[in-house]
């Protein structure tokens, strides 16, 4: 059965049908934003089937096993969140106490895969992609997880099932003057965990030329654009269930639309920004606030 | 399903320039800009050979461009359809008899496909996009 | 079985290697590992079955041995890591092997002996007896050592000889003050409440100061990453990583699971300087450019984990602050080991001039890189799960008190594993990933001495793993459950996460067989040039930007000055007295002679 | 600016040819070039435009165009070099910008720059053949190599 | 101990076939960490050799020949090199060959800063940004479409006067497209001076101090953006109508990444307001005296110069009476702005050091020259380009008949879909 949960619903295919349509979604937003048509809705399956067709290359100078490893286990990682964070909406049974901390690490995963696997690839311009994820990823896991312990403070809970009952009877998380800082600093937060713009630094299509990805090429690469599809639907569910649940009506769309919305305007109202501005805004701007949150929340607000 | 078909679907272009005048390389751009959008057919550009399905090729190809033109084909995933876009990249066009000139394009790589015109303009540009991927969906 | 059986054969052991002339090495190389095997055995035959136990205690001892799980847990372990060192050293050392295997085991008997001491005179002996084994094991230096690496292990001595030293006196005072009030010597007959008297208070203290020496927690870390630098492998793993890791949480969860009820202020400051531990050692690990010192600065972060979990005061931080420390222990010496084959192999562990080993060394890799992954708290690793168990430890408190500083001690915790993350991120990808140096990878070992630096590490990996996603029923619920019994309801089962995981890879290989892919190496994309050796991308590089950002600057070089090293400032402050000491002995008599007459009229007047 | 290039160039002046209001090709010896060109862009602030070079079938010549820019006037400086020894002194010390331009005449026209501190190739491929100068007058197709 | 001393430096390289440029160039960044310590310039990727082959084309061809030097600046190179032989035969030229001049001019300039603002923010990652800015460039391209038949390539130089003529009929529409550009600049100037992230990402990088400017003789813009004030149009306005019309020089003394940008965009409205000027004094002008007839070009030299969108293109012609010429120095500007890079990166991050590389604005292959052989004005296609082993399909999609039929039909449509861009 949790095979099931895992590959089907709400797991591996669900998560990838859903974020492939919200990666079409937002292809196509920001394509009406720069005063374009925008792709075919089937585009981003397009592009998935071509690449599992095309050959794949494998750089000379790699460290094999980690180069091919990276991609897979990366989009493993990614099916385990949301078969987690999925179950919680459909079956909630197999919901376990603190599996909140359990899928912020496993969204580590990815990210942690990229780096190991664009370190591997014995290109300079991967590795410095590489670098700079790891930078990127040190510079928002502070100022997100201090925005974590907002709910953990408010409601004594690391489970995602019970965060989303205590907000179902007290109301949101985020309507709260502490929780709406919080969840503006991780939506923040979500934008880098997403690599887009103005964080998409370790792939900079302009400075490093794919940077992190620059070297993946076919099936591998498609592992990764699909674990790029699955977190932009993983992500913001996520953020729902823990700051502006409960998360069980159809309404609940409207609201990760509501997310799915503010990350493309965010992404097409920006240049990118330089690492170095990246780990500065988030540790010495939004970290501060972040605290100041807390605070907040342990004053009761 | 054939493989030229699925590939038809999704082309993501890299662009190679050597000796060209830069115009059909903005024309390129511009193709890919409003007025014109070649995100309709989901062509894509991007930065590494490595992800590339088209190699759309300009200018008349001198000495340092040929070595590298080659070795870039080599080192692209296939399938791999090459489109040369120019005039010069076609024939070598006003630069044929220079002594630098070292092409044109299908001199070096197999080419899929010639889009004339100096430059080429964009609907030139994308008609013959359009008849690339008709020619691998067959 | 006699439980002190182990005990005397490594004392034994001990003494017989030190009088054993250098020229019978070979003999030593035999003998040695297989001392290493019985221990560990023995140790394992006494620690089952867990709830009994199969163990005799001869009668003269029965007031002096402690023979509770913890203790034989703590048993088990120094066994543990004694056969993996003694396997190792026995491949890695080729210079004054009697002495150093004369040295671990004393080592190892006295480790045995605190773990189950029940008296704290007999403990105390054997932890400054511990203290003065690792001097001489370090002033055996690093092999192949010219004669300033010489007078560094010297002096790494020297520094870890004085703070040991100076907690041992703590420990002294800590105990004076126990036999004070409850005239006892022995753990499990004492039982005080901290915020009872300032004195309890103070003598607790004196006891975390000890472990927090012997554990290496700020500020009495500073012995480690000299220590590290210039000690022979081996040793760095044996003690700093694994043993003194154990004694030293042994003792502090001891002190907070029987000899004091510890009030809640106190366990705030044991917190906090768990806390401050994660973030500072970890941030100095990241900016090290030797693959010892980066490794020793993780010695001392994770011991803040520990620290943290068994200061939260509540049954699931002590026991993942307990799992912790056994986690640590595994995965901080398989790193260290791999650092000591990477070493072996090229002669450095400068980690900018190392780089594309991955081929030459694909075993090392996987245990080092299992081990990163397990220290940076990767699921379903064991660093995971009882890093996992602290934070659930710490999220307790919240209730209880304010949750302000708890919560960002837990902050502190979660992007300390972050950093952790980083700082292996740049370790494998010098050391493995990047592209290969001008180097040369010279005297590779014998087969046979490969095989022995090898085997102990896939044994940790494979630990690491194993402990990871088989927690729960392997030792939580049997060993930390009895220990301290807590809640087990909902806990997170890394056995269901590890099979998803494989099933994902078996998906994507699938995904792979199915669609028939086609595999072909090409020369890497840099927009169309050859790479070039000049392209290196070091690891080293990877946090410059960090460096340089205006804050973290200015820190580090305070740190690089060493204005953070309580031995140094204390060193200073003795100095200083001395000087104002020594411009009083000027060496002349009527000076004496003033001085004599101020004493006596100074006393004369008080009087 | 004319009278004071005159009066500061004094005889170093070979040839004084004023072609119209706005041009002035002053021919020089090779051995002054550096000297000269130190007083045009230091002290009389020029901007240097280019160089060119030339193959004129008996010698070379190397043009050095300082312009004016306020008085709408460039100064050429014109400097003839012998087919036998073809060779002057690199003013790229003096003027930073002269650097690529002078590693492309000695590529293209096989003109020795003394004291230039990066003479290598600039635009053709390292493989080039040396002594092959595409933009002497007795260059011809033939002579590339073959392969790319 | 040393661990300064003993930094490591690597190299990245940046291209040569990379995003960031359209054209392949290769800069191999040394640096330390993120921070870029040296830049070594490699060019010659695109180089044609264009000098010897100036000298098997006669005079009128060559003009055609410098427009393919490079396709951004494909009235400027021209522009020299007619002002060169002009200066060098010694030939004036009618007055409304000298506006026709200038209007196509500063048409090239607005439709190349245009560009190059779009890719700026293609660089820093703003593709937003791209696409606005490339939007409103067609309505450039449209506005060149219909004076010359061409997006690109206008073909409107010619030795002694203009080869093309703007009708007096078409003058009023061209004004009011050219119009509706001020109020889109004035837009872009807002959105791009005023957005806190691009300052962020502009302001302070890549300094390129005034003394650097000098010793690195840089030109155009940014030269202007370092605080030197020279602009050969103003300067130089022989055989040019910028004279006869009111404008001004922006210059802006920071030397930074953003100087560079907000001298480009303050140009842009200038050259729009030198169009509409230039446009009304056409119409007083009689339609058809576009050019002077000219016989012989005498043996001699001459030196011409016009403001590229980049700066100071330089032509250098000799000719030795015969009826090509007999040297042809081309000078272009991105030759002397690219080196400058070699000081004004040093110190950034390499994302600083990419933005710094475009800043200039570099035109390789102006910088890389050719030496153009034939003046067909459009491409000569050689039907039969030999095929290719593996592809059976058809090769050519256009003759050039087809082509020209094409591209005649775009303009009529232009021309009937007329306030299309106003609105």
């Amino acid at each position: 059965m949790i095979l099931f949960y895992y590959l089907v619903f709400p797991g591996f295919l669900a998560t990838f049908i859903l974020g492939g349509i919200a990666s079409w979604i937002e292809r196509k937003l920001t394509a009406r934003i720069q005063a374009r048509v925008g792709p075919p809705f089937l585009q981003p399956f397009y592009d998935i089937r071509k690449l599992f067709i095309k050959e794949v290359t494998i750089p000379e100078n790699s460290v094999r096993s980690i180069f091919m490893a990276s991609p897979i286990i990366s989009f493993a990682s990614v099916s385990i969140v949301a078969t987690i964070v999925g179950l919680n909406l459909v079956n909630p049974n197999y919901s376990f106490n603190g599996d909140l901390i359990v899928c912020v690490y496993l969204l580590l995963i990815p990210s942690l895969c990229l780096i190991l696997g664009s370190g591997a690839a014995g290109n300079p311009l991967s590795s410095i992609g590489a670098s700079r994820e790891m930078k990127l990823v040190l510079s928002y896991e502070l100022a997100f997880w201090t925005c974590l312990a907002v709910p953990m403070i408010k409601t004594n809970e690391i489970r995602l099932i019970s965060l989303m009952e205590f907000q179902a009877q007290n109301g949101a998380i985020a309507s709260s003057l502490s929780g709406i800082i919080a969840f503006i600093i991780t939506i923040i937060c979500m934008q880098a965990k997403l690599g887009k713009v103005p964080f998409d630094i370790p792939e900079a299509e302009t400075e490093l030329a794919g940077g992190a990805y620059i070297e993946y090429s076919g099936p591998l690469l498609g592992f990764f654009k699909i674990t790029q599809y699955m977190m932009l639907v993983i992500l913001p569910v996520f953020l729902l269930q823990i700051f502006w649940g409960p998360i069980n009506s159809w309404v609940s769309i409207l609201k990760y639309l509501v997310l799915l919305v503010v990350i493309i305007l965010l992404e097409n109202t920006n240049p990118r920004l330089k690492i170095k501005q990246a780990v500065k805004t988030l540790w010495f701007g939004l970290f501060p606030v972040a605290v100041v949150s807390i605070i907040l929340a342990v004053l009761g607000l | 399903m054939n493989k030229g078909k699925i590939l038809s679907r999704s082309i993501w272009v890299f662009h190679f320039c050597s000796g060209s005048c830069n115009n059909c390389d903005i024309e390129i751009l511009d193709a890919l800009t409003p007025r014109f959008d070649l995100e309709r057919f989901g062509i894509k550009l991007v930065g590494s050979i490595k992800h590339a399905d088209c190699m759309l090729v300009t200018g008349m190809i001198n000495k340092k461009g040929a070595t590298r033109l080659k070795f870039l084909y080599d080192i692209a995933p296939k399938p791999l359809a090459v489109v040369a876009i120019g005039a010069c990249a076609c024939s070598g066009g006003i630069f044929e008899p220079s002594y630098y000139t070292y092409g044109p394009v299908d001199k070096i790589i197999p080419v899929d496909a010639y889009i004339p015109g100096c430059p080429a303009r964009p609907e030139a540009l994308i008609d013959g996009i359009v008849k690339v991927v008709k020619k691998l969906s067959t | 079985m006699n439980i002190l059986l182990p005990i005397e054969l490594s004392l034994i052991a001990g003494i017989f290697f030190l009088f054993l002339p250098e020229k019978a090495k070979l003999f030593t190389k035999v003998v040695a590992p297989l001392i290493g095997i019985l221990n560990f055995i023995l140790s394992i035959i006494l620690f089952f079955p867990i709830g009994g136990g199969n163990f005799v205690v001869p009668s003269y001892a029965s007031n002096f041995v402690l023979t509770d799980l913890l203790s034989r847990f703590i048993y088990l372990g120094v066994g543990f890591f004694g056969f993996i060192i003694s396997l190792y050293g026995t491949g890695y050392i080729t210079k004054n092997v009697n002495r150093f295997f004369a040295y671990f085991f004393l080592t190892l008997g006295s480790a045995f002996a605190i773990g189950i001491a029940d008296n704290l005179i007999v403990l105390l002996v054997f932890w400054g007896f511990l203290g003065m084994t690792l001097y001489m094991l370090i002033q055996l230096g690093k092999e192949g050592a010219n004669l300033s690496d010489v007078l560094q292990a010297g002096e790494a001595a020297k520094k870890t000889l004085i703070i040991i030293g100076a907690s041992d006196c703590f420990l002294i005072m800590g105990i004076g003050i126990l036999w004070y009030l409850t005239n006892s010597f022995r753990i499990t007959e004492i039982s005080l409440i901290t915020n009872y008297s300032p004195l309890i208070t103070f003598s607790f203290v004196c006891f975390a100061i000890a472990s927090f020496a012997k554990a290496g927690n700020m500020p009495l870390h500073t012995w480690i990453p000299p220590c590290a630098a210039s000690a022979p492998i081996p040793v760095t793993a044996y003690l700093p990583a694994s043993l003194d890791k154990l004694l030293g949480i042994y003792l502090l969860s001891r002190c907070v699971i029987s000899l004091y009820k510890v009030s809640p202020g106190l366990s705030t400051f044991v917190m906090i300087a768990g806390a401050l531990t994660i973030i500072f050692a970890v941030f100095m690990a990241m900016i090290q450019h030797s693959g010892r010192k980066l490794l020793s600065y993780h010695a001392v972060s994770q011991v803040g984990y520990m620290v943290l979990g068994i200061g939260t005061l509540n049954p699931i931080g002590i026991c993942g602050g307990l799992f912790h420390m056994i986690n640590n222990a595994i995965y901080k010496s398989c790193l260290f080991l791999g650092l000591g084959s990477v070493e072996k192999n090229t002669g450095t562990d400068d980690l900018d001039n190392l780089g594309g080993l991955a081929k030459k060394m694909p075993l090392t890799l996987f245990t080092m890189l299992t081990a990163s992954l397990a220290i940076s708290g990767i699921p379903p690793l064991n660093g995971f799960f009882s890093k996992w168990m602290v934070y659930q430890g710490v999220i307790n408190t919240f209730s209880s008190r304010n949750a302000f500083i708890p919560a960002l001690c837990l902050i502190a915790a979660l992007f300390g594993s972050a950093l952790t993350l980083a700082s292996f991120m740049k370790l494998i990808h010098s050391i493995f990933l990047a592209r290969e140096s001008k180097m040369k990878t010279s005297h590779f070992p014998l087969p046979i001495s490969h095989f022995l630096l090898i085997l102990p590490q896939l044994i940790l990996a494979i630990a690491c793993i194993v402990l990871g996603i088989f927690a729960y029923p392997i030792i939580i619920k049997p060993v930390f459950q009895n220990i301290l019994p807590f809640e087990a309801g909902g806990i997170w089962q890394p056995e269901w996460a590890a099979i998803l995981i494989i099933a994902g890879v078996v998906l994507g290989f699938i995904i792979y067989g199915v669609s028939r892919i086609k595999v072909r190496v090409t020369p890497e994309f840099i927009g169309g040039e050859k790479v070039t050796p000049e392209m290196k991308v070091s690891g080293t590089e990877f946090y410059l930007t960090i460096e340089e950002m205006p804050f973290f600057g200015k820190i580090y070089e305070w740190a690089k000055k060493r204005f953070f090293d309580i031995y140094d400032i204390f060193r200073a402050w003795v100095f200083f007295f001395t000087k104002v000491f020594r411009f009083a002995h000027s060496g002349s008599l009527p000076i004496y002679l003033l001085w004599i007459l101020g004493g006596l009229a100074i006393i004369l007047l008080i009087w | 600016m004319e009278n004071k290039i005159k009066e500061r160039l004094g005889n170093r002046v070979v040839n004084w040819e004023k072609k119209n209001e706005r041009r002035y090709y002053i021919e020089i010896k090779k051995e002054d070039v550096e000297e000269v060109t130190q007083i045009l862009f230091k002290e009389l602030g020029l901007r240097f435009s280019i160089a060119s070079g030339i193959d004129t079938i008996d010698n070379f010549e190397i043009l050095y165009h300082f312009s004016a820019d306020n008085e709408d006037k460039f100064f050429s400086l014109r400097v003839k070099i012998s087919k036998e020894k073809p060779e002057i002194h690199s003013i790229s010390k003096i003027i930073t910008a002269a650097k690529w331009i002078e590693r492309e005449i000695w590529e293209l026209l096989g003109i020795n720059f003394i004291g230039h501190p990066g003479l290598e190739r600039l635009i053709l491929t390292e493989d080039w053949p040396k002594g092959v100068c595409p933009l002497r007058k007795d260059f011809t197709n033939e002579q590339r190599p073959e392969k790319a | 101990m040393n661990k300064d001393q003993k930094k490591r430096k690597t190299i990245i390289p940046v291209g040569p076939y990379h995003p960031l440029q359209e054209e392949p160039e290769f800069f191999e960044l040394e640096v330390e960490g993120e921070r870029v310590v040296k830049l070594n310039i490699k060019i010659g990727y695109n180089h044609r050799g264009i000098e010897k082959l100036s000298e098997s084309k006669h005079f009128d061809q060559v003009t055609f020949l410098v427009e393919r030097i490079c396709g951004i600046c494909s009235t400027s190179h021209p522009f020299a090199y007619v002002q060169a032989v002009e200066d060098l035969a010694g030939i004036e030229i009618p007055e409304r060959a000298k506006y026709i001049r200038c209007i196509i001019g500063e048409l090239e300039r607005l439709h190349s800063h245009l560009l190059w603002l779009g890719l700026a923010g293609h660089f820093i990652g703003y593709n937003t940004l791209w696409m606005w800015a490339w939007k409103y460039r067609e309505t450039v391209l449209d506005l060149c479409e219909q004076i010359s038949g061409n997006r690109n390539h206008y073909a409107m130089m010619r030795i002694g006067g203009a080869r093309r003529d703007i009708l007096n009929k078409e003058i009023d529409e061209l004004k009011k497209k050219t119009a509706t550009l001020t109020s889109v600049l004035n837009m872009f100037k807002g959105a791009v001076m005023d957005d806190p992230v691009i300052a962020a990402r502009t302001k302070g990088i890549g300094i390129l101090t005034k003394e650097q400017a000098i010793n690195y003789c840089v030109v155009g813009p940014t030269a202007r953006a370092s605080g030197i004030d020279i602009d050969v149009r103003r300067d130089s306005p022989h055989n040019s109508a910028y004279n006869l019309v009111e404008w001004n020089v922006p210059v802006l003394p920071d030397g930074d990444v953003f100087a560079k940008v907000v001298v480009r965009i303050l140009e842009m409205l200038e050259s729009v307001k030198i169009i509409i000027q230039c446009l009304d004094r056409l119409k007083d002008l009689k339609e058809g005296e576009i050019w002077n007839e000219v016989r012989d070009i005498p043996a001699g030299e001459g030196i011409g110069t016009y403001e590229a969108p980049r700066g100071e293109v330089f032509h250098y012609v000799r000719s030795d009476g015969g009826n090509t010429p007999f040297r042809h120095k081309v000078r272009a500007p991105s030759y002397m702005n690219i080196l400058s890079n070699e000081v004004a990166v040093i110190g950034g991050d390499i994302a600083d050091a990419c933005i710094t590389l475009a800043a200039v604005d570099p035109c390789y292959c102006c910088t890389d020259r050719i030496q153009a052989v034939e003046n067909r004005p459009a491409c000569p296609l050689r039907q039969s380009s030999s095929e290719a082993s593996h592809s059976s399909g058809r090769k050519l999609k256009y003759n050039w008949e087809q082509l020209l039929k094409l591209s005649q039909e775009k303009t009529k449509r232009i021309l009937s879909i007329k306030n299309q861009v106003s609105k």
